[in-house]
């Protein structure tokens, strides 16, 4: 009931503050299993193959704003005390763990055949044929998906007010309803968005023009 | 700790979460065909020599691509009325998932296009061929081929994202969700279920795209 | 397990109450980022009964009970009405405030009955009193559209997305500053009482927490909050409500 | 169905002229001074080394390349750049590419027969019936209903003729068309032209197959740098070149095969 | 530095033998009783329409395929599917492929360091060295700290085989060497290979290179359709070819040469 001052854009900030945290925690999370997955994907093992492509599908398949949901009121009913930052957390990594590693898997396989082979004829075993050879090359082809999805994973962490994280979202929520203007507050959590995540995007498309050239 | 998981509870109101999967499904389809339209008038207007053509469609690939989906429909739908155009939840919530997915189809279609051989539109002028005609009949099918799979992850993504149109009172499958949770308070329950549900409708929304590409793109390539 | 006891609290020192981050003057996180209002208010009033500090959890609507029920909060001071169906799954202190549910329209509109608005679109919170008054009354003639909260709700009404809402006692203050004038309250549906909430069958907090409401009725410190919030006197509160027990039988 | 003649041609034999045709790619002068007439029922084979200006020349003809000075004249047309010329003109001379550039989404009759309904209006039964007559003077009509990549490059690049035919062009435009072909299927593709030849269609080919050459030209015309260098009968063109430039460069092709 | 060697073999002098060899590709038979035997310093080339086997055999000689049945022995080892065996055979034999397959990201030195460090154990220094002194052989040693992609084709090529030089292997494995380039690099690795047999290295090498193979070679083998059909020293192969199949093939590309 009020306008919007210094105090209210600080406290929108705030949430910002969190909305990168849950972004980074999520990818480095992600990021992390992400590579275990994409690895499992590609393995030589069925089962393995088809244990990953299951989790793939299921947190693929389904609303984050479900497992959000799932995960913040299932972590407790495991009797494990966490708050709601813990729960999201838990949620983001799982979530960006399953797109990543589809977008790794994809690339790995991008790697063409004779690379590997040539591994194999040099006798590099496994984890250095994985580590020196098909890695940074699938890690270069994938940027531009990667940064993609770092985008995805920004404009969602917008979904961790719905289990009432107060990030840049709720944040801006939280002050349209002390100051009932929610299109002007809304405008500007919006611009904000757009601020964090137009220029990544930028590099995205940038780095994916410049592998488009490179390839021709 | 001494939780008892009670399904019945949830079970017992399962027209509910049928007619809320059936709102999300039409929601989905609706405005995935939206999307569609959007994303073909929109790369041909990506794709054209003139700049004030072009560059519209880009700021709005950009604008939508890089801001949340809840805060794009909340605008809809509590903005535009201030500008005198009131829309009901269900065609905000087309026209948003539309939009949305619509954004995304550009920048996915245009790459299929782009992706087609300068020879083949250069046989199609040399066979005297219009640029219309061109792009719907030599153009438009080989690239929707080219992009079909990451188009499809696009169309799926954009079902599920028809949960976040709960946040402006759209009848789907969250709402449904959220009404039964408080009523029976069986929180984890209600979402696990729900959770289930919308697996069961992506999935079928894989299986249907991956028979339209069958019908649709049976020709061979090597 | 996360559930304590009153005594286990005690000497953990620490009570984390659930409460509303975004509903003034109940329950708000204010502009510096510090939880205020109404129950922020005798919340920290009966942790000092307890004495332990207080922490808050801000909650969502319909994430209240969840937490409580969850052990992620030890009580909820989080404007809860008390109704039969939330009774079977929380444990209700005696009340310590009141909330009447009304309708709101445009002046223009006329509005007498319960009846003048069949076939219109109602707003609601989601998950709220107001939603249950409101269903209760009209749902089966007008539409009901459900939204995330106050604000939206509002907004929704001022937007002329809907042409009703169904607002609590404060909803007149807000809609006068959206847009000074024109609308009004139409129809009273009820008053609900406020109840502290606990888990079901957890005697010692129950027991803890009504002996804490009776204090501060008798001394005069609810009625000062009351007025420092509401702007009006301690209303009368019943001595009970069918179907919801204030006690551990 | 004998498109717009506007004009009427001062030579009644002339069927394609190019008149001081200038052709630049920014800064890049890629024809310089382009003459040639080419009468009806001739068949020219155009020549010379890699970036003289080959394909760019019969590009040119067929508008799919715009000129930034001279004229081009195609039946009486004046390619003025207008889209009506451009039209006019493209239904007059059929294309085909070195890669063919078949339609892989549609077979091989409705990658014949697609022109025909979209550009002259013919009922798609009319269309058919022209794809399925072209199709058989290929020699391909057992295969009109496969997809382009189920044949081998041979056929693929005789539908591809099968396909201009259709259009029933007064001349015919070849831009290397054996050259992404496995030596097996480059007699093929060539028949399929000598025979074309033999019934007299108007041709210009870009092409390095010395011997359908000086089997079937009427005239080989040499270009380097974009320029016109040198033409002549095969004859004379193969057994006395009279410039250095054209000599070093049969020395070379025919050291080739 | 010598690899595991497990069974004394029989014949001193024979480093890689293949005694009826079996390979199918789901129900395709791709090698059918394949005998082969290759002494030490024996320079094999391998020739054969395309689809005859001929890539399907020495890959299985290196294991990057599996055979159904038969034994494969790489001095003394016998290829029987388990990691040692196939470890220590690729110790033993280096692989060159048509397309290089050099790592892109790494440099030169890199490339031809990775396998020494990795498999071998050798420390940084040690294994740079070694690059070095390979990379010096192939006469390409200035070119160390650049990237693939900054490369010719043949210089591409060298680096290859640099590479598979650095695990001092027993035998080195062509796999059609020259024919992804470009026709001034191959004679640069062609020299390459004939310095590298001068110097004794046993080598098997796919190539339809017939000067090369007249100079170095001490057996040409013929394959078609999974067989070997003919094996003889160069001179009788090229002038008195035994079987109709390979004086077919053999009338086929000297056409083209
Ligand atoms: N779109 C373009 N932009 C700039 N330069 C071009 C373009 N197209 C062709 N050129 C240049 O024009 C010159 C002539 O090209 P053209 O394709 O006509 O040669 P060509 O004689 O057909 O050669 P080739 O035998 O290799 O096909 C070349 O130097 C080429 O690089
Ligand atoms: N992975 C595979 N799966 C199925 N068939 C295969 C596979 N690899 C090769 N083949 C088949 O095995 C046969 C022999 O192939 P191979 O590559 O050894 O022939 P090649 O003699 O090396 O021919 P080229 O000269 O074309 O390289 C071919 O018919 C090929 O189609
Ligand atoms: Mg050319
Ligand atoms: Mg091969």
């Amino acid at each position: 009931m009020g306008p919007i001052g210094e105090n209210e854009l600080l406290f929108i900030l705030q949430g910002l503050k969190w909305t990168v945290l849950l972004a980074i925690i999520g990818f480095i999370g992600g990021g992390v299993f992400g590579i275990l997955i994409a690895l499992v994907r590609t393995s030589k093992y069925p089962f393995a193959r088809l244990a990953s492509s299951g989790y793939i599908a299921l947190f693929q398949g389904t609303p984050l704003l479900m497992q959000l949901f799932v995960v913040y009121y299932g972590v407790a009913l495991l009797g494990i005390d966490v708050n709601a930052s813990v729960a999201v957390a838990i949620a983001f990594t799982l979530h960006a763990s399953a797109f990543l590693g589809e977008i790794w898997r994809g690339s790995i396989e991008a790697v063409p055949k004779g690379q590997t082979e040539a591994a194999n004829a040099l006798g590099l075993h496994y984890v250095s044929r994985m580590k020196d050879v098909v890695l940074p090359q699938a890690l270069k082809i994938s940027m531009p998906a990667t940064i993609g999805f770092l985008v995805q994973l920004i404009k969602g962490t917008s979904l961790a007010a719905i289990v009432g994280f107060i990030e840049l979202t709720r944040a801006g929520q939280i002050i349209s309803n002390q100051t009932y203007r929610p299109l002007l507050v809304f405008g500007i959590v919006g611009i904000i968005y757009f601020m964090i995540c137009w220029p990544l995007s930028h590099v995205g498309s940038g780095l994916e023009k410049r592998m488009a050239k490179a390839a021709r | 700790m001494g939780y008892t998981f009670d399904f019945g509870a949830v079970f017992d109101r399962a027209p509910e979460l049928l007619w809320g999967s059936l709102g999300s499904l039409g929601l989905a389809f609706a405005g995935m065909l939206l999307a569609l339209v959007i994303g073909i008038l929109g790369v041909a207007a990506r794709t054209s020599k003139i700049a004030w053509v072009r560059s519209p469609v880009i700021a709005f690939v950009e604008v939508v691509r890089n801001t949340p989906f809840l805060v794009q429909i909340f605008f809809i739908y509590f903005a535009l009325p201030l500008m005198g155009i009131r829309l009901n939840p269900t065609v905000t919530a087309i026209i948003a998932l539309g939009i949305n997915g619509g954004a995304y189809a550009i920048e996915i279609i245009r790459g299929g296009v782009e992706s087609i051989s300068k020879g083949q539109i250069e046989a199609g002028f040399a066979l005297g061929l219009h640029k219309a005609d061109v792009f719907r009949l030599i153009v438009l099918k080989p690239a929707l081929r080219a992009i079909y799979p990451s188009l499809t992850s696009q169309f799926v993504m954009l079902t599920l994202t028809t949960s976040v149109c709960t946040s402006i009172a759209a009848y789907e499958l969250t709402s449904a969700a959220q009404r039964i949770e408080s009523d029976t308070f069986r929180s984890f329950e209600v979402y696990f279920t729900v959770t289930a549900i919308y697996l069961v409708i992506s999935s079928l929304m894989m299986g249907i795209f991956a028979l339209i590409s069958r019908s649709y793109f049976n020709y061979p390539t090597r | 397990a996360t559930a304590a006891s009153v005594e286990e609290i005690k000497s953990k020192g620490m009570l984390v109450v659930g409460i509303q981050g975004d509903n003034a003057p109940w329950g708000f996180v204010n502009s510096s980022g510090k939880q205020d209002g109404f129950d922020a208010d005798v919340a920290t009033l009966f942790a000092k009964e307890l004495g332990v500090k207080v922490q808050f959890q801000p909650l969502a609507v319909a994430n209240r009970i969840p937490a409580l029920t969850t052990g992620k909060v030890d009580i909820l001071f989080a404007t809860m009405a008390m109704t039969e169906e939330r009774a079977k799954a929380i444990q209700y202190s005696k009340p310590y405030a009141a909330n009447t549910i009304s309708l709101y329209a445009a002046k223009a509109d006329a509005v007498k009955t319960p009846a003048d608005v069949a076939s219109w679109e109602i707003g609601v919170p989601k998950s709220s009193s107001q939603d249950k008054a409101v269903t209760d009354a009209v749902g089966s003639t007008a539409t009901i559209r459900r939204f995330d909260d106050d604000a939206a709700t509002i907004q929704a009404l001022v937007s002329g997305q809907v042409k009703a809402v169904g607002g609590n006692m404060f909803y007149g203050q807000r809609l006068d500053a959206a847009s000074a004038g024109t609308y009004e309250r139409k129809i009273d549906f009820l008053t609900t009482y406020n109840g502290v909430g606990t888990r079901l069958g957890e005697k010692d907090w129950n027991e803890a927490v009504n002996a804490f409401l009776d204090k501060i009725k008798g001394n005069g410190e609810l009625a000062a909050i009351t007025k420092k919030w509401m702007a009006i006197d301690l209303p009368k509160f019943p001595e009970s409500i069918p179907n919801i027990p204030f006690t551990v039988k | 169905m004998e498109g717009a003649v506007l004009t009427s041609p001062n030579d009644q034999s002339t069927l394609i002229s190019l008149d001081k045709v200038e052709k630049w790619y920014g800064s890049f002068h890629a024809l310089k001074n382009i003459n040639l007439s080419v009468r009806k029922g001739e068949k020219i084979v155009l020549c010379g080394p890699s970036g003289s200006g080959k394909s760019t020349l019969i590009r040119c003809i067929n508008a799919l390349e715009l000129i930034q000075d001279g004229k081009i004249v195609v039946e009486g047309q004046l390619l003025d750049g207008t889209t009506k010329a451009v039209d006019a003109i493209r239904r007059e001379v059929g294309m085909v590419f070195q890669n063919f550039n078949l339609f892989p989404h549609m077979t091989v009759l409705q990658n014949c027969a697609l022109a025909p309904m979209r550009v002259r209006g013919a009922s798609r039964a009319d269309a058919e019936k022209l794809a399925r007559k072209y199709l058989e003077r290929v020699r391909i009509l057992d295969q009109a209903e496969k997809y382009p990549a189920q044949l081998s490059g041979g056929q693929q690049q005789r539908v591809a003729i099968a396909r201009a035919l259709c259009m029933e062009p007064k001349a015919m435009l070849f831009d290397e068309p054996t050259s992404a072909l496995d030596p097996e299927m480059v007699k093929e593709v060539l028949d399929t032209m000598i025979g074309l030849a033999r019934d007299g269609m108007t041709m210009i080919c870009v092409t390095h197959e010395m011997g359908f050459a000086r089997q079937v030209a009427d005239r080989v015309i040499f270009m380097a740098s974009g320029e016109i260098i040198e033409e002549a009968e095969p004859e004379t063109f193969f057994k006395n070149p009279r410039h250095d430039r054209t000599k070093a460069f049969l020395g070379e092709i025919l050291a080739h095969h």
